[in-house]
């Protein structure tokens, strides 16, 4: 394919708009965590900017797309240290002949940037369950290896043509590789670090909604570049994507704030956010398989769904402080299987017909083998990881002093607000 | 000399600076504070978790006054600061030993 | 028209750039309210971009763009529930034939998102009018209304080809359908809901006045969107939209803030945001059809009226509190009205030459008729809308206790601020 | 060349990507103040907005671009006042002659906005080193004056073809034109103003760290419009200048806070942002000419470099308040240093080789002398601007009890917070 | 009547509260505030430039209440409030000449 | 014991908390407040409407001291808080009945 102008002026938009949906997710919880913890959850977001863009250059993309549609459990080094990454149109795989590959109208450098921007912002979801207690130097150091060990090779498994591409699973923006695959992570998390001191007894308010809302505002800005810029063309399946993207969201929103009255007697400004997200993370493995009023329903079943799974943590006693799990964990997955009812050819030639559209079970059997595969593989690698950090590194959880004193002071030694 | 502290609704900031000023009160600190009592308070909810918060943002008036108008500009006070609803606060009266202003060395009633 | 890469790739953006108009406007607003009262404002605008979107995609398009190019009140319901909104290129009424119509290189759901955020944004602005008092189920109950019964007409009339757009009237972006249209409403709201307790004895102090200005920053970004979006291609016109638009605001800034000095004695930072926004306000419906130093000229004009005429709420005392009225009434209709005198068909063949361009007055009065009738419909309607629910649905103020109180906690159970 | 939509459409959003760039040097700039300075900073910031599109304009535009490619100190006025700043693609000096020029498949108008966009954000960088003490008068006659005197000539010797470029250097998108020249501007004005009161004896702590975050964020989002729309095409340079862009940032906050952990025993949240915004500035006149893992080399380098630079203040005893001189300035010189030994024309055809790259030192060197003559020209003709204003319009300066007072209500009648 | 003062480390207000509701204190006023002690402080950086910050966050309570009651209720504040570290604050009692309770002009014991 | 209570200029915090260490005082208690005083305000502007701004951002100084160091401390803060210039501020002294340091249960001057 030749390089489209159009395309790359999408895709470069795209990438710009995923980098900066980090910073929104930054507020997006930093609005959610006590005001003497707000500086260590946005550095530790920030700091996935920094770090995991030079990981991914290095060896994170080639793992990932490197030796495109093997079938194994990761790509190869061709690409390690950026090489070969040049301006030339993306032509993984064998694009032309029968093994199947990846032809697109962009440069292979934009493919990088493009991707780039995903692996940071699928580690930094984490953040969300671990906050308030996890040492920034465990936490480096955990992102780190996650990116190289986690998200690679699910990032390999579908979005580089690995296994369950093969098998047949659909996941256009990263239902499965970013949101099972960070809600998993986050689960585990979760449950080694231990429950935030005085949780559940002493109430952790948000110390400012505004923060989590104009997060909010960003990510919502930002998915059309995660959702309808994963068409990697500026055509009517990234139109599509986008429609489905935003409508979905909003009836995330209409449809976690409906269960909310109903349950707590009151619509609230967070719960106004959390169904929006809950909506777009729904929509994200589906936002270019699907049509007509689908969208709307993946939105609406998902906010409302994702409403009653927050309570989860408080029935099983697990400290996942900004619900990650709730929201991330369980989106994914609703989004990743509700694909295989909601699917269809009309809109993208490329995807599949789902159970209500005259495809049969294949692809929901697909959808669910996908998503339990990398929510067992996340969670098991995450412990894996975590407990080593732990032993040869000093601890996974700053002391009891330093959570008292919060994170701003105790891990960066700075106050976020002062007169 | 006597330190009258009082605590009121906010909203009735405004009214109750006006009462002083018209009763000649020259000079007053100011600060936003919560107060806890038997107004009770009201609930909040976070993603689905209820908290009752019990600490209602109310304001404190601290002023020096000389002896003998005391308990005049008390009743400025409760008069003005008064709503007649629970939580409208309470005002105090303790003994000062000293003043200074700062800016003059003035002492006692001479600085207030 | 075949499917242009280029245009789709901006329209697509320009879609996500006025989908986060709204929280810059929930923002540029909440800062300007007591902090007792941001969370209402936020939440207010957060919910348009929820309930109207689903309203729009499933009866507000159709309504307005199904039967383009009719002469009644209102379109159709050929789209309803996005039926037969799909992928192809937008080919609205008649474009090859004699009736008109409009054929466009993008796909017709592009079309439709795009048209999507501007319904979501425009029944938000009537918000600063009734700050810090309307219960927010009357506020729910009233924007969705108000989404069919005057956005959606108002919108075929000009939009969507209909009598006014028929008779000769210019609106590039939503001069009228946007600003006329939302200005009208809140004033009759602000008449409606009576004025805030202790306006205007108390001072009622922004309570934020960063947040107002990052949410200036936002509008004026995603102004571009709106404005050089409503080109529909990326092309020359679109170009000079842009171009128009940001000068436009700079002038306007300018132009305010002059006043502003030589009356107050201070070029204030809400002066300057505010002088923005009136500039931007006012090119509107220009931002296609003028050139040269023309929108510098509309932007300084209506920076400066704007400033005078935010008094008049002093004068006749109607509570429009955070001026909706003297910035998007009034700058709306300047901006309508100025367009007869600066649209000049060598910027826009499309267009039509205005008062000074050597086109006589012919333009001027079809704008001065299409902003009395906009401007009337929406006042009357509104009018009408809100004092059904104030008598079916149980008031649309709240309390003076949760007035007292303020709305994040009496309408939400929330408070914005925490330590 | 014929009007290229694919580049249209990446040039709109990039003009609008580089605008909202100053609400986010406002707020980059704005947190790091005390609470009393904060308006007076976003008012700098947003008002050069205002003002300087306006001249940018007028004059502007003409004086940078009109008589392109001469080689003399300024250009000319053709353009003045908008004229024959059409919708026509870009066609400067003599693009098909032996003369040189430029020849774009983007309008006219298109280049005259985005240009506008640098010309707003260069002298607003400067806010940063007069922070506090500077009067509002004075900065909006400084900024007029310094637009006309020194960006617009400075602009014209390099972006414009003029000496500069003739010689041979190499700037993509600002390094010596945005940054050196702000950053030199800058060191004039702290000089020249003297210290903040108290300074540095009492600690002046930033007053709100997320708003510096947020700015942050926006910026770095914001750069993509920046470098890879300096290419003012959507193609393959631009890709790459915009993957060069994003890692250059990453690797600055990385060489950034390595080496403040070790010389301070904390990785701040301070010192992410100001490593990944000195990693942009290194970047800036990079982006385009470099590949591989140059990008993060240079950034690594300069972010580790300026850390060590913001020390040079307290050393030399100026007060540059928020570090203009050692994130700009230091930046900007490293970066288009490096570049002399990094270039490559494997990744730029029109572009040049550096040193590592087989080139010679050909490249430095015009590299040094270009540096060398836009910091000097800069330092020099600014001082001469401010001590004219100082004398003939009433000080640089405010009194010691508006200092104390704060800009906000000294210079602004307002108070940032209230309740 | 006594003014009861307490300064205390603000993650064991919810503590005193708790203990103080239990002893029947049907009032009090909080505020935020900033400690200077023994403690001592912390360091925060800022671009290289090192401060040590020697004012902490505390909360500071006061409560008039009856004056056979003050030292017990001044006993519960320190128990509760107690982790035995450094910095855990002060309790101090002071003279209350006059009471008033704004709402209904109630004085002194009837208005605690 | 005494109870010292300074209102003071916000920039003069940290030349008085200077001056009070040297003087030996181990502690005190810090707030920010606003003033209402001789010293006026000013005029803030928001599109159009002025008002004028009579509360003043001032900082709360209070501190425990033993009998016989009270006014010693109170000239040392009237002397570091000094600038001349209206909007200085006031220091006065009551009497504390009893101090207790939560740590430790000491009382009184031991407590300081
Ligand atoms: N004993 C007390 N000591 C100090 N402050 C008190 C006391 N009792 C009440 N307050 C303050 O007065 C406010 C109002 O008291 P509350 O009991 O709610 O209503 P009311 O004053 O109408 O009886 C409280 O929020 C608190 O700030
Ligand atoms: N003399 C005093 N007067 C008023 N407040 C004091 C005094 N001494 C200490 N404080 C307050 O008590 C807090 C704790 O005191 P500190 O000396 O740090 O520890 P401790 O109370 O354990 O001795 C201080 O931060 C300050 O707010
Ligand atoms: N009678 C008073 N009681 C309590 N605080 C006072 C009193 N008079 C003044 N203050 C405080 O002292 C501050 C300075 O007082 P002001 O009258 O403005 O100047 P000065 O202290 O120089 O006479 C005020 O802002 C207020 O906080």
């Amino acid at each position: 394919m030749e390089l489209d102008a159009g395309a790359i002026a999408w895709v470069l938009i795209s990438t710009a708009l995923v980098l900066f949906m980090t910073p929104g997710l930054a507020f997006f919880y930093g609005g959610m965590v006590r005001a003497k913890n707000v500086l260590g959850m946005l550095m530790q977001n920030f700091f996935a900017m920094g770090i995991l863009a030079v990981l991914w250059s290095i060896v994170g993309f080639s793992l990932a797309f490197g030796d495109w549609g093997n079938g194994g459990l990761i790509g190869n080094l061709d690409f390690f240290g950026m090489s070969g990454v040049d301006q030339n149109p993306v032509s993984l795989g064998d694009p032309e002949g029968d093994g199947g590959g990846l032809a697109l109208g962009i440069p292979l450098i934009l493919f990088c940037a493009y991707q780039m921007t995903f692996a940071i912002i699928t580690p930094a979801l984490i953040t969300g369950a671990t906050a308030d207690r996890m040492k920034f130097k465990a936490y480096a150091i955990f992102i780190s290896v996650w990116l190289i060990l986690v998200y690679s090779p699910v990032a390999h498994w579908i979005f580089g043509g690995g296994w369950l591409a093969q098998r047949g699973a659909l996941d256009f923006a990263g239902g499965a590789v970013v949101h099972i695959n960070a809600g998993a992570a986050a689960l585990a998390l979760a449950l080694l670090l231990g429950k935030r001191k005085n949780w559940p007894e002493q109430p952790m308010h948000p110390h400012s909604l505004p923060w989590t809302l104009i997060g909010t505002g960003i990510l919502w800005f930002g998915w059309a570049g995660f959702n309808a810029g994963s068409a990697l063309a500026a055509d009517g399946v990234a139109a599509q994507a986008l429609y489905n993207t935003f409508v979905a969201a909003s009836a995330g929103m209409l449809g976690w704030l409906l269960v909310e009255k109903i349950k707590d007697g009151h619509a609230t400004t967070l719960g106004a956010a959390s169904g929006a997200v809950a909506g777009l993370v729904a929509i994200t493995p589906c936002a270019g398989f699907v049509g007509g009023l689908s969208p709307m329903i993946i939105g609406a079943v998902t906010g409302a769904i994702c409403f009653l799974a927050i309570s989860l943590k408080y029935r099983f006693g697990y400290d996942d402080s900004l619900d990650v799990v709730g929201v991330h964990l369980v989106g994914g997955l609703l989004g990743s299987v509700l694909l295989g009812f909601f699917a269809t050819t009309e809109v993208n030639a490329a995807g599949k017909d789902g159970l209500f559209f005259g495809g049969g079970s294949t692809l929901l059997i697909e959808q669910v083998i996908a998503a339990v595969v990398v929510l067992v593989f996340s969670f098991v690698v995450s412990i894996v990881i975590a407990k080593v950090i732990d032993v040869a590194f000093g601890g996974l959880r700053v002391t009891e002093e330093d959570e008292e004193l919060g994170l701003d002071l105790s891990q960066h030694a700075e106050t976020a607000y002062n007169s | 000399m006597k330190l009258i502290t009082a605590i009121i609704k906010p909203h009735k900031v405004d009214d109750v600076k006006d009462a002083l000023k018209a009763a000649g009160v020259q000079g007053m600190t100011v600060a936003e504070v919560k107060g806890f009592g038997r107004q009770g308070g009201h609930t909040e909810v976070y993603r689905g978790a209820e908290y009752v918060v019990d600490l209602l943002p109310k304001v404190r008036l601290e002023m020096v006054v000389g002896d003998d108008q005391a308990r005049a500009i008390a009743e400025v006070i409760v008069t003005s600061a008064k709503t007649g609803k629970i939580g409208d606060g309470k005002v105090w009266i303790t003994n000062v030993e000293e003043l200074i202003r700062i800016r003059t060395d003035e002492r006692d009633e001479d600085a207030v």
